[in-house]
């Protein structure tokens, strides 16, 4: 039933609205209108309450009309990180301001968590919300002022959104003093440095929060309810990075086994060897995947989408370094070390060098496979936690 | 590539029944107790004629479950993870499989019930192929013949074949030739089976000889070579299952070690190295599933009559060349997190370490079926 | 000039001493007396105040004179843990009563040290050691009441004399509650029953003590002291384990590398490479070996005799492990699964499968790989311990 | 095998000083900060002229230093462990060793104190042996020519040579034909370097081309072999010196970033599972100086004029077959165990992650020296 009044609803969308016509972004605004960006958002957030499986439906059937969608790639954590955060936790105000631009791209998303002091430890994020204070009375205003540092800021340089933790009370254990907001990345003390990679490229961003005012209104959760806030987002991450769907000899195992196709002159019986294990392992990591996906049945993220995460940076790796062996000589000629900003990662253009290197982020980037190991650990099977002596101290009173 | 992994409400209560009739009946300690058998045939006469699961691949009309292969993959995962003594694997599947392949009906009847058992008579580590048999040489993924230790004269059988795996209470023999493939009755006379003092004492090993011994010819030729090489994939294939079962367990037993073994004042599943290990099991272990749920899918959507496809034998030779692997290095994570205990006779887990072991030579092994994936998939040699 | 005097000493010995004419212990308890058994040793207890290091100049002398020594198999506890053990914490009386026999062999040792619930955590044995009361009185008397069980004990059913680690006050935290005591292993109440391996032998014991009465005579060092003590035994057992010199392919690699040699049918370039590797790192290891013996000038061991045995074990266990994928069905043949008593381990004899079945435990006995990885860390790198909870409880409050 | 394999007083008085001289001249930002140089010219005349470590093995009557590969391999564990971007190897050691071995003394005298520079022109990737050259194709460990890239005529060297390590700033090259061994002018005419972007930014690559270059020939046929087979091993194995040195780098770097950096609470060397990595990651590195300086002790009692014998062989391929993965292994860890500043341009472990990526090709590879070993131990492949 839905999946006709869904067909029968593109039909009637496109016969108003001429993709050939129509500018990209006003398309985009209308679609969403329509409620048919993502189905499963309430009426007037983007969707029709439908039920989620049905949208490759509707993406297939603008895609099928040659009518744009929203390109994830331009705006992935706005698309992956910051709009389930934002419809599960934002006011109904921020809902409607924010999930529109989101969506047709209008306005790029970043995400303010990590710090130099916390990385694994996310939880003991330093930079301090203080109320802001009215000058005579010393009374709450509505709004705060903000101040600290963040590192690993993907396209903060572009972004006009950051979804920001950071700490409220430091009297409390860490997990306890914590605030989550939108911060305006416009807003005046906002700074942006451009973080080189050991690939010489510069991906990510520092930012540097110097007094910076938001409105109360432009907090997520209760004060203090930050950390919780925040597991939606991170639950949201791990998805997006090892969850999308590769066909056999998708990714790098294709660049690998193209590349000992073509060289027949560098081929040794070791070298074979590795390449039919590391072919085996990535059909392992790739089935895998597709096991997950179909057990993921309510689209809810799980601890298994940690686990196709860590076995993919380490596949991504042994290719990545394979591949370098293979080529011998001709692995180590590297095109440029010039500093780029790249708004996204392809593994799969410029050199073998840069590949092998690139991929060495793979497992520190949006969770180590350290801390991915323990969530399969304490999750999946159930073991014991550690001691710990951080859980229950005050965050100011933490050794570091 | 649409392949369904997961298991459907029917595997699930499958898994359930079977699961329950080996925890009462075939709790390792019989193993041990029962050395001097090569395996336990009241178990055989519960699981196969009992439950009718000996007969699940075969069709209804010849007395059979009208099942197929992702049913037989149950329960070879239940198998594998109670390292139960019967020669399921053999019979059931691998010498099923080879009857299906050439519709010799008069024996699948005689298998369908369970009471009479079949063996595939090729030693345990002989890989599918088109030619089967012998492991090639080096560099040599399909020789000329398969069967080369026995020869036909005048439907008379002579020759040998060493180290034939759950064979020693067969009663039907289905013997290779070099270009043919014949049925024995195993108490018919030259026939002589000597047992192997084996490293798997689940999963014992017998030589036989076989002394112009009458046979019957079941098929020949291309059609010979295809039905062999259809049963050998799906005993790799299902295999694979075993191997994913007996790797869940030595998971959940380390996992249960673990937290109830406290030393230092704690669970020693508390420490960080322990649990890292773990979490990297339980990704192999998941994988394993994957893998092997893939190639029982695969092949039971093929037809038998027409040998195995491409997509069949690659899915065979990776589920080999992955899940064998991981179930030697499983039963071998699974001694040492369990320490001192898990180095004595009085645990089950050396059981399924033994187990491990022959499964990973069982059907050629890992290393030659990646060298078969390197011809499937374009990833020739230098 | 020690070379010189000891030369001299042994020819001179040789000459009163016949070892054709005199029998085999009548021989060694002379050579003992002699000083030249251990010639470091003081003496009166074997030795001469001698360089250690000249120890194999004596050894090599009565060997080419086709003369017995101590034949190091046949009482390894005694030689390797029991010795050092005595002669740092003996009483003079005991040093003198038990140093000679052990190195004749005419009295075999063992160490009850394991227990079921004191593996890796050995100081947290539970074998109750208690003062015997006069029963009319209540003051103590000279003697010890010892009960518990012990496991993992070779030798035991031939050993006249046992390293006991006891626990003598459980009110205290574990270190500080044990004492460590000579076992007379022929007093009533001791107990021994064989322990059965995965291999089918059984080269170790159960060891039960009921009511077991020893003398406080066969204490070694103070009440309450028994973990310094049993820390000189341990350090000892690394060496004994891990120390040994071999040459190139001496050991399991060598059976690999014959099996290779003898099996041209059973080659596979893939093998091929991984028996290269193995090569490669059996090397590695004997040189390591040889360094770490280069740098023992003092004949101390250290903790790099922990990094011998945690790399010899990891490599005899893939070692076999090759060897049965190399085998591949005759690999699976095996010889006996009948409840065997060896009185050592033959690694080279027997199958392949045996080999592969024992070798599982060379990172278990005498300290598992996960124990001596952390002694590398903590000890060898200067990195912090963890949190623990169990250093300063009392024994009997720990959870269990 | 009575080689000592620790370091004498000596060895330590001038690892000291080498170390001091880095440390204090060879901060690895003068890497990033000079990129547009292929090496660091200042710091080769403190290392070569001022301290007297380019004709370390040079005799004293040439006006070197006298010692030997012993020397050189102290200087080359510091060069490893300071990542410095100096051609050491290739001049003060492959060069020498080949100009040793065949005896070549006017340009000895001219290596001697480190005014001028010598590389031996041949790809990054040359394997020694017996044939020496570009990696033989599968099966095939030695071709009948070496050099195939340039030709002589008439005492001039025409052809091109891709990928040569080191090179950018040699005054003298010495350039393999097909059977004999050259010397040219850098400067000469006709002689074309290009500059390669590199992987390694310590290590840079250069093509050449030559046209009709005079050249001076200072061996032929077995002569020009057995050179060459000596010089190239020498490399081998004090690479294998670098390559332990970088690794001992890693280490100490990843410990103190263990002790010193704190999350949840306490130093993060403090979680079991980091210190199992780090205790095994100790193992590695020791045992890689083990056989580093096993095959240096090796090589340095044989004689260059004689070519390596069959254990300096052994040796050689023992050293790279180990050192190459241990310095990746190490350096790929090192990155990882200091997380997201691992990662960045802004702190060192790139530099030698890059390094220990190029060294792992050099002078052939892991894989390549596992072939050799093949043949000198007798374990021959299928």
């Amino acid at each position: 039933m839905w999946k006709d009044r869904l067909s029968s609803l593109v039909t009637e969308f496109l016969a108003g609205h001429d993709p050939e016509v129509i500018g990209r972004t006003e398309f985009l605004r209308a679609r969403f209108d329509a409620g048919l960006a993502w189905i499963h958002h309430p009426v007037g957030l983007g969707g029709l309450d439908a039920p989620r499986e049905l949208q490759p439906l509707v993406d297939g059937a603008f895609d099928a009309a040659g009518a744009p969608g929203s390109p994830p790639h331009r705006n992935p954590i706005g698309l992956g990180l910051a709009a389930p955060t934002i419809l599960r936790h934002g006011t109904p105000a921020l809902r409607k301001r924010l999930l529109r631009p989101l969506w047709t791209g209008e306005e790029i998303w970043c995400q303010l968590f990590s710090e130099p002091g916390a990385g694994s430890d996310l939880a003991a994020v330093a930079t301090r919300a203080v109320r802001q204070t009215d000058g005579g009375s010393g009374a709450h205003t509505a709004g705060w002022i903000i101040n600290g540092q963040k590192v690993w800021t993907s396209l903060a340089h572009r972004a006009r959104w950051g979804l920001l933790l950071a700490r409220t009370d430091p009297d409390l254990p860490k997990h306890q003093g914590l605030s989550y907001f939108v911060c305006d990345m416009t807003a005046p003390g906002v700074e942006v440095r451009p973080l080189r990679q050991l690939t010489g490229d510069a991906e990510f961003n520092e930012v540097f929060l110097t007094d910076v005012r938001l409105p109360d209104e432009l907090r997520l959760g209760e004060i203090g309810e930050g950390w919780q806030v925040a597991r939606t987002t991170l639950m949201n991450e791990r998805v997006v990075i090892g969850g999308r769907p590769v066909p056999r000899e998708g990714g790098m195992i294709g660049v690998l086994a193209e590349a000992w196709r073509n060289r027949p002159d560098r081929r040794t019986p070791a070298l074979h060897d590795e390449l039919l294990r590391l072919w085996v392992r990535a059909e392992a990591v790739r089935l895998t995947g597709l096991l997950v996906r179909q057990q993921m049945v309510t689209g809810d993220p799980g601890p298994e989408g940690s686990a196709v995460k860590l076995s993919y940076a380490a596949l991504t790796q042994a290719v990545s370094g394979l591949e370098l062996d293979l080529l011998g000589v001709d692995g180590l000629r590297h095109d440029d070390w010039s500093l780029r900003r790249p708004d996204r990662v392809d593994m799969l253009g410029r050199t073998p060098g840069y590949r092998y290197l690139r991929a060495r982020g793979n497992s520190i980037e949006g969770g180590t496979s350290e801390i991915l190991r323990g969530i399969i650990a304490e999750r999946l099977l159930g073991l014991p936690t550690e001691p710990r002596t951080d859980r229950n101290t005050a965050w100011k009173d933490l050794p570091r | 590539m649409s392949v369904d992994l997961r298991y459907s409400e029917l595997d699930l209560e499958l898994r359930r029944s079977v699961r329950a009739m080996l925890t009462l009946h075939s709790p390792w300690q019989r193993v041990l107790t029962n050395q001097d058998r090569p395996d336990d045939a009241t178990l055989w006469s519960r699981l196969a004629t009992e439950m009718g699961l000996a007969g699940l691949a075969v069709p209804e009309r010849l007395g059979g479950g009208g099942a197929g292969l992702r049913e037989n993959a149950i329960v070879c995962e239940e198998l594998g993870r109670a390292v139960a003594p019967v020669p399921y694997l053999a019979s059931a599947v691998v010498a099923t499989q080879t009857l299906l392949a050439c519709a010799a009906e008069r024996w699948l009847t005689q298998l369908a019930d369970g009471t009479r058992r079949a063996v595939v008579v090729v030693p345990v580590d002989t890989p599918p192929g088109p030619a089967g048999v012998r492991p090639a040489p080096v560099g040599v993924h399909a020789g000329p013949a398969f069967g080369p230790g026995v020869r036909a004269d005048d439907h008379r059988l002579t020759g040998t074949v060493p180290g034939v795996a759950d064979a020693a209470t067969a009663d039907l023999l289905l013997v290779p030739t070099v270009d043919e493939l014949w049925i024995v009755e195993a108490v018919a006379a030259g026939v002589s089976r000597s047992p192997v003092v084996s490293l798997d004492q689940t999963r014992a090993l017998t030589d036989f000889s076989f002394d112009a011994v009458p046979a019957y010819r079941i098929a020949a030729g291309r059609a010979a070579a295809g039905a062999l090489h259809w049963g050998l994939t799906a005993g790799a294939v299902l295999l694979a299952a075993e191997q994913y079962g007996l790797a869940q367990w030595c998971l959940d037993a380390a996992v249960d070690q673990l937290k109830t073994r406290y030393q230092f004042g704690r669970p020693i599943g508390g420490f960080q190295a322990l649990k890292h290990r773990l979490a990297d099991a339980w990704v192999e272990v998941t994988q394993a599933r994957a893998v092997a749920r893939y190639a029982v899918g695969v092949l039971a959507d093929a037809d038998p009559g027409a040998g195995p496809d491409s997509e069949a034998q690659v899915a065979a030779a990776l589920a080999q060349a992955h899940c064998g692997p991981v179930a030697v290095r499983l039963a071998e994570e699974c001694v040492q997190l369990h320490g001192g205990l898990g180095f004595t006779w009085e645990h089950p887990v050396h059981l399924y370490l033994k187990r491990a072991r022959t499964a990973a030579v069982a059907f050629g092994g890992a290393d030659r079926h990646r060298s078969a994936l390197a011809g499937l998939v374009d990833l020739p040699p230098g």
